[in-house]
């Protein structure tokens, strides 16, 4: 291990590790990111859950945005699978059903960076795995 | 014509001659020494004190002094199973007493004592750091916590076929 | 010098920096209790833990009480000494001291003279409010030192003079808490120690904890015996100080009176050890003249600086802590022991009695003659030469037991042949006597020439490592002299080393020499009283006709009639001695 | 390297090590290989989350899903259900103790929510035993920007700026401490980081060089260079082997990386790291017989002044400040004195770690901004009292500390109303006591520890304590009188005002504050002969209720002194002479026939 000697050498140790990290930091303070859960029980992954976690995670991190995806049981809606329910800082969470890539990518730019509502909208008061 | 005789193995000598090398013969050094010397031998018994104020040159009095000031050195050996019962607050209010008294019964031995075969000793300590689990006993290395009365004779019969 | 303005109980005074408050307040004549301090100014010996919480004064602006003994004057501070919030928390401090403390002062060995008991007395203390359990420990009787671990107070000052002054190692605070006290290690025997019975622990214990071993009443039964002749020696640097046992100034010679006292006690024969004192120059004396002629000569068997042997506790030292040293020291025996050769041997031959009918007793300032008298090698089938040694402090006990008012005495001389002395002997009892008293004779007997003059100032004093060059007739002599063992012990660190610029060293274990003795009347850290000690004995010496060894017309008539001449066969055979490695040793055990 | 999706935490503090938290990382990567995970899922031992009560604790991220009374069994499901399938292991998690509701996220719980980290920032979120992390958590960013952006008088500044005092106990203002070591002449000098945590029933400074020891290290160069030192020396307790452990490895990675040792970034300071074990002396907390602990000596303390700061180690000017004091500095440097200064009170900046334990919900450790009450710590963060039972007592500042009782559960926490209640910070132990609590016999067993502890240099301390704890223990017997609380109080009185140092001089609070807030119970049991709380043995009996009793002697099988007679389906009798009020009988009776008065 070459020796630190410079502010630069600290910054790219730290560089390196930054992902991990901020995994952790995020997880820390969860109420300032966006919250992103989606539903990934048998049925949802038959329905493509994975390949939509995959490609949110994946683009969220293209496009730098700050935000926790995770997964989940089955939300309890299985004829609009797959599901994924985004909760922006602050706000209510929202569910949007029968989501494809197409629909993540509109949800990421239209939703999540700007607020804007999306159709696909699954607005009835469901129960989230907290409230059991 | 010596006034003072030390018996000990060869060995024995050399791992106390070689630990006070190894801290340089530094006077100030001589509690991180003991504490290497306790880790080989259980206890400190009073030729290995005298041993180490020999290579130290300092006087035996005082390493004696210093052994018996501080808790963590015994010149008792210890049993093969060193009970410890935590007695700091967090175990206290959680019962720790009626444990030792527990402890004390079943071996029929008390405080600071090892048992006729050199199996148990039992000694009590501050704060182990795990009040979480209070009350909390240790033996050897492995940690029992929540522990009430009757399970004292259960967990003394872990060690009974040893 | 840099001061500082201070009040103390309302008077205002200007202090120089860093004085203490206890200081300030005797400056102005107010008097703070102190029980665990004790400064020896001229040794400057300072013993300071701040534990016993009895000099607690008030200083405006602090939480608590403060101790005197150790917090210096700052500029400003206000101090109060005696409020009612002060004499409380000192009485309940001593009523907690008492509590843990044996209460039998009536026959305790300290009795009238114990600090704790002024203390009480001081403080009005008339009862124990706080009561409970006491530490004890196992008592230790060794053949020098009572220790009574019971009544220790953890002053610490035993253990200050222990290991800062006479650097032995012995003493040190053990155990924790309330079980603490100061002991040897593995808290075992005196006798199982290096402890060379020097005694200082002794001379400044404040109450019974460290006593000498008592043996009075072993000296009554021998007195009371018709079939013994009890002989008794009286030390150099006894004469001097027995007055202070009787309240008189100390420095006061009290010379004739002590002998009228212990001829009233009932010795058969009152003599002196000076005259031993005498014949030890004679020996040591001719023994230095030897080494140093054959170095001269080129002969490298011989080592050389030759170092003093009359000081039991040295001996001690030397053998327990420098065993590749043992062949340095002069093999003349001390004093003590010469004269127990002598009195055994010649004395009991004049009487016409075996030596075992003849009772030798010495007075000594010291407590390590008790273990000296006591040593294997000066013993002849079993009889001692010399079979009780007891202290300054015990004889003033048995006076005050057999005689009314010791100040009214009358004087009375030595008896004859072993009570003649001079003043070369007398001045054995202070730090620099035995070397100054040795050179007067080896001058003379090495140039064949007067001395020009009998007082080597250069020799005296109370530094506690002095140097001085002696001039024998051009060749010139180095001296080195230490006293108090910690000092010694540089010295002959520098031995070891192949550094020592000496020819001859004396050493004495005690500050001041004799007169600083463990079995003296204690000084309680008065170091004046020793300088006055000190005066007295060259007082002493200025006092008698004759000063110089081998002048006294009974040495040269002992070696007439008996010895032959200094370092003969019959010399070598009664005065002289070896000495034993003393050091721990590690058996190596296989299975 | 790979991007990990998942990260699970595993608590490897001393609390969930010792209830076999290493066999449940050991399974868990287990069950990361066999399903091919490796890429995927991270397995991290991190130092204490704090929630000790819980241990072990096992955290997945990134959705916080916080698992609690872990077991090592427990691996596979957590890997097959919460990582494969995405379903969290419901019974793992947490529960509120109220609600008994699974709470998923660890950020909703109480325990949690009231909490601010700071001294903890890095606490179960780093891996102790990696630099790196460290690094990425901007460590030693502080001691880059003191070395080349601040000179030491400015870095002094900051710190006396920010407020912060002292956390060993007294609260001493530490950019001072700091400024007279600097100001001390001399080339040699030291800085010395206590971590002797002695009180029983606390933890803070284990968990912080357990879980973050970085930070310490990191500290002690910067005030090596604030003041002029360039060696420190940590004084830790050999009981602590884990602390250890990690220290040894965070001082050689931080030399590998050339963040400790011989010109440091390239700079001319140099600053070095060396152990110390302390062997069980709680008086070597106190600054001065740490010092001769650490020469080789007895550790009994001595008069200041002289200060350590003037003369210390080896009589070298030494500065000496605890590892949560430490733990402090380099979010002060980075962030800037103002930011710390704004939280906390007046008088008492930032936060304090304390450990909570005793009678209530959630033991633990915490991080709380200073001024906080009582109520919120005992009643949000802790939980509550445990079964119910009734709040009686919160004892703060380990042995030196007081009881505080109700009426001071409002006050703010700081350094002032503390002392002004009877009690002190002291190292930061909070023992909560229920109505089961005998407030004497705790006063006892706080002066048992103090006698035991007491180096006994100075007498009132040495013989002081023991009255006290004698007279205590005369009065827990039953056989006090009222003439022996005058007595107490005189002692007490007299201990503080004479004893030598901080651990003699504090010694009598607890005596004094329950004579003060426990008045009537003291009365009680010197006039009544009773115990509240049933605790003095020698004030109670048992005795078996007739009405109740249905004879089946289970209680007098268990006796173990053969003190219940009674033939089967007959009332059952205790023969008082014979009872040593063990209370096994009561234990024993499903009938609730036995009873205490």
């Amino acid at each position: 291990m070459a020796k630190i000697t410079s502010l630069d050498d600290l910054r790219k140790i730290k560089k390196n590790l930054e992902e991990q990290i901020s995994l952790r930091e995020k997880a820390e303070n969860p109420e300032s990111l966006v919250q992103i859960k989606v539903g990934m029980a048998t049925s949802g992954i038959a329905a493509g859950a994975k390949e939509i976690f995959t490609f949110l995670v994946d683009e969220l991190e293209k496009r730098n945005i700050p935000a926790i995806v995770t997964q989940t049981g089955d939300m309890g809606y299985s004829y609009a699978e797959p599901t994924v329910e985004v909760k922006l800082p602050g706000q209510e969470p929202v569910v949007f059903g029968w989501v494809t890539k197409e629909k993540a990518d509109e949800i990421i730019e239209k939703y999540i960076r700007n607020g804007e509502l999306v159709e696909g909208i699954i607005p009835q008061n469901y129960k989230t795995i907290d409230d059991k | 014509m010596s006034h003072i005789k030390i018996k000990l193995h060869e060995n024995q000598l050399q791992f106390i001659k070689d630990t006070c090398k190894e801290f340089n013969y530094e006077p100030g050094e001589l509690i991180n020494i003991l504490h290497k010397l306790q880790d080989k031998f259980g206890y400190l018994p009073s030729e290995v004190q005298e041993v180490v104020a020999n290579e130290l040159k300092i006087p035996t009095a005082k390493v004696f002094g210093v052994v018996t000031f501080y808790s963590y050195f015994t010149m008792v050996p210890k049993g093969k199973y060193p009970i410890n019962i935590c007695l700091g607050t967090a175990c206290y209010v959680r019962g720790a007493e009626k444990i030792l008294d527990e402890f004390k019964k079943q071996l029929n031995i008390k405080v600071g004592e090892s048992t006729p075969d050199s199996k148990f000793s039992l000694n009590c300590l501050r704060c182990v750091g795990a009040c979480g689990l209070a009350p909390v006993v240790m033996i050897g290395e492995k940690t029992y916590g929540r522990v009430a009365p009757d399970d004292v004779k259960k967990i003394l019969s872990e060690y009974q076929n040893d | 010098m840099e001061t500082v303005n201070i009040t103390i109980n309302n008077i205002q005074l200007e202090v120089p920096k860093s004085t203490t408050i206890l200081q300030a307040a005797r400056m102005i004549n107010i008097e703070i209790p102190t029980l665990c301090h004790m400064k020896l100014e001229d040794f400057c010996i300072e013993n300071k833990p701040a534990g016993c919480r009895i000099c607690m004064v008030d200083v405006k602006g602090r939480r608590n009480l403060v101790p005197s003994c150790v917090t210096e004057c700052t500029e400003g501070m206000v101090i109060e000494t005696s409020s009612p919030r002060i004499i409380n928390a000192r009485r309940t401090v001593l009523e907690l001291i008492l509590s843990d403390h044996p209460f039998e002062c009536l026959i305790c060995p300290k009795n009238g003279k114990c600090d704790l008991q002024s203390l009480a007395q001081e403080l009005g203390v008339r009862e124990i409010r706080y009561t409970g359990e006491q530490s004890t420990y196992r008592m230790d009787t060794s053949q020098a030192i009572i220790r009574n671990p019971d009544k220790c107070i953890m002053c610490r000052r035993c253990e200050l003079m222990c290991n800062t002054v006479q650097t032995c190692g012995v003493l040190s605070a053990v155990n924790r808490g309330f079980m603490s006290v100061v002991a040897p290690a593995f808290e075992q025997n005196l006798d199982h120690s290096p402890c060379t019975y020097c005694g200082q622990c002794v001379a400044v214990c404040p109450t019974a904890a460290l006593t000498e071993v008592d043996q009075t009443s072993k000296l009554i039964q021998a007195l009371a015996d018709p079939d013994k002749v009890v002989v008794v020696q009286t030390a150099p640097a006894v004469r001097v100080t027995l007055g202070e046992e009787f309240g008189m100034k100390p420095g006061t010679i009290v010379t004739g009176k002590m002998v009228t006292a212990l001829k009233r006690l009932g010795f058969d024969y009152v003599f002196d050890t000076d005259f031993a004192a005498d014949l030890t120059i004679m020996e040591e004396g001719t023994e230095l003249l030897n080494r140093l002629t054959k170095y001269l000569n080129g002969d490298k068997s011989v080592n050389l600086p030759i170092l003093t042997s009359c000081c039991p506790a040295w001996v001690n030292f030397f053998e327990k802590n420098f065993p590749d040293l043992i062949d340095i020291p002069s093999t003349a025996k001390s004093p003590q022991q010469m004269f127990g050769a002598i009195a055994k041997n010649y004395f009991a031959k004049q009487l016409n009695i075996p030596r075992e009918k003849l009772v030798v007793v010495s007075v000594m300032p010291c407590v390590a003659k008790k273990y000296e008298a006591q040593r294997e090698e000066f013993r002849v089938n079993n009889d001692p030469d010399v079979n009780i040694s007891i202290t300054t402090r015990e004889l003033a006990t048995l006076i005050k037991q057999t005689v009314q008012d010791f100040n009214s005495l009358p004087e009375s001389d030595f008896d004859r042949p072993l009570g003649e002395s001079t003043g070369a002997g007398a001045i054995f009892g202070t730090t620099g006597g035995v070397i100054e008293a040795a050179v007067r004779t080896a001058y003379e007997l090495y140039t064949k020439k007067p001395l020009p003059k009998i007082e080597f100032e250069e020799l005296r004093g109370m530094d506690w490592i002095r140097k001085a060059t002696v001039d024998f007739d051009g060749l010139k002599l180095n001296i080195g002299i230490a006293h108090g063992l910690g000092n010694a012990r540089k010295l002959l660190e520098e031995i070891q080393a192949g550094k020592s610029e000496f020819h001859a060293i004396e050493i004495m274990a005690c500050p001041g020499g004799c007169i600083g003795g463990g079995g003296q009347p204690q000084h309680h850290g008065k170091s004046e009283i020793i300088r006055a000690r000190q005066k007295a004995i060259y007082e002493e010496d200025r006092r008698l006709p004759l000063r110089k060894s081998h002048e006294n017309p009974y040495i040269t008539k002992l070696y007439e009639e008996y010895l032959g001449h200094p370092m003969s066969e019959l010399s070598h055979e009664l005065l002289h001695t070896e000495y034993f490695q003393k050091q721990p040793e590690i058996i190596i055990e296989n299975d | 390297m790979g991007t990990y999706k998942y990260h699970i935490l595993v608590c490897g503090g001393t609390g969930c090590k010792s209830s076999q938290s290493t066999q449940i990382v050991q399974n868990l990567n287990e069950e990361i290989k066999a399903n091919n995970l490796e890429n995927f899922v991270k397995v991290v031992t991190t130092g204490c989350f704090g929630f000790c009560e819980r241990g072990p604790i096992v955290k997945v991220l990134p959705d916080n899903s916080f698992y609690n009374y872990v077991k090592p069994e427990d691996a596979t499901e957590i890997i097959n259900e919460h990582i494969i399938k995405g379903r969290r292991v419901e019974r793992l998690l947490f529960r509120d103790p109220v609600t008994n509701k699974p709470v998923t996220d660890s950020k909703h719980i109480n325990f949690y929510q009231k909490q601010l980290r700071i001294v903890l920032r890095n606490c179960g979120v780093i891996d102790p035993e990696n630099i790196e992390e460290y690094i990425a958590r901007d460590g030693y960013l502080a001691l880059y920007k003191c070395l080349n952006e601040l000179t030491p008088t400015e870095v002094i500044d900051i710190i006396k700026r920010s407020g912060l005092r002292g956390r060993g106990g007294a609260g001493f203002p530490t950019g001072v401490k700091w400024e007279i070591a600097a100001a001390s002449p001399g080339p040699e000098k030291y800085v010395v980081c206590n971590a002797d945590e002695g009180d029983p029933g606390a933890f803070m400074d284990r968990s912080v060089l357990e879980g973050d020891p970085h930070s310490v290290l990191e500290a002690m160069a910067i005030c090596g260079y604030a003041i002029g030192a360039s060696h420190g020396l940590i004084y830790i307790r050999a009981e602590y082997p884990m602390a250890i452990k990690r220290l040894k490895i965070a001082i050689k990675q931080a030399e590998e990386y050339g963040l400790l040792g011989k010109n440091i970034f390239g700079t001319d300071f140099s600053f070095d790291i060396e152990l110390r074990y302390g062997a069980g002396a709680f008086v070597c907390g106190e600054e001065t017989a740490l010092i001769h602990s650490m020469e080789g000596n007895r550790g009994e303390p001595t008069v200041k002044p002289p200060y350590p700061a003037v003369s210390g180690y080896k009589g070298k000017p030494t500065n000496v400040n605890n590892v949560e004091t430490f733990a402090n500095i380099s979010p002060i440097i980075i962030k800037g004195p103002e930011w710390f200064a704004s939280i906390g009170t007046e008088k008492s900046k930032g936060t304090k770690v304390f450990a909570l334990a005793g009678k209530i919900n959630n033991v633990g450790l915490i991080e709380v901004p200073m001024g906080i009450t009582l109520r919120e710590i005992i009643y949000e963060i802790g939980g509550g009292i445990k079964n119910d039972k009734k709040f009686k007592a919160i004892q703060t500042g380990g042995p030196s500390g007081g009881c505080l009782t109700e009426k001071h559960l409002d006050t703010p926490i700081e350094y002032e109303t503390l002392v002004a209640a009877g009690s002190m910070m002291g190292s930061g132990g909070m023992i909560v006591m229920d109505e089961d609590d005998c407030m004497v016999s705790v006063a006892k067993f706080y002066l048992d520890f103090t006698v035991e502890e007491s180096c006994g240099k100075c007498a009132p301390c040495r013989i002081g304590n023991k009255r006290l704890s004698e007279i205590l223990d005369k009065i827990t017997k039953g056989n006090g009188t009222m003439e022996d609380i005058e007595l107490l109080k005189n002692l007490c009185m007299v201990i503080k005002d004479t004893a030598l140092c901080g651990l003699g001089q504090t010694s009598p609070n607890p005596v004094q504050s329950t004579l003060e807030n426990f008045w009537d119970e003291y009365v009680e049991h010197i006039v009544d002969k009773k115990c509240r709380a049933n605790k003095c043995k020698d004030l109670i009996h048992y005795y078996i209720d007739p009405e109740n009793c249905t004879g089946c002697m289970a209680c007098a099988r268990k006796c173990p002194v053969n003190a219940i007679a009674g033939e089967r389906k007959q009332v059952h009798v205790i023969n008082q002479d014979l009872c040593t009020k063990c209370g096994t009988c009561l234990e024993t009776c499903k009938f609730n026939a036995v009873y205490i008065i």
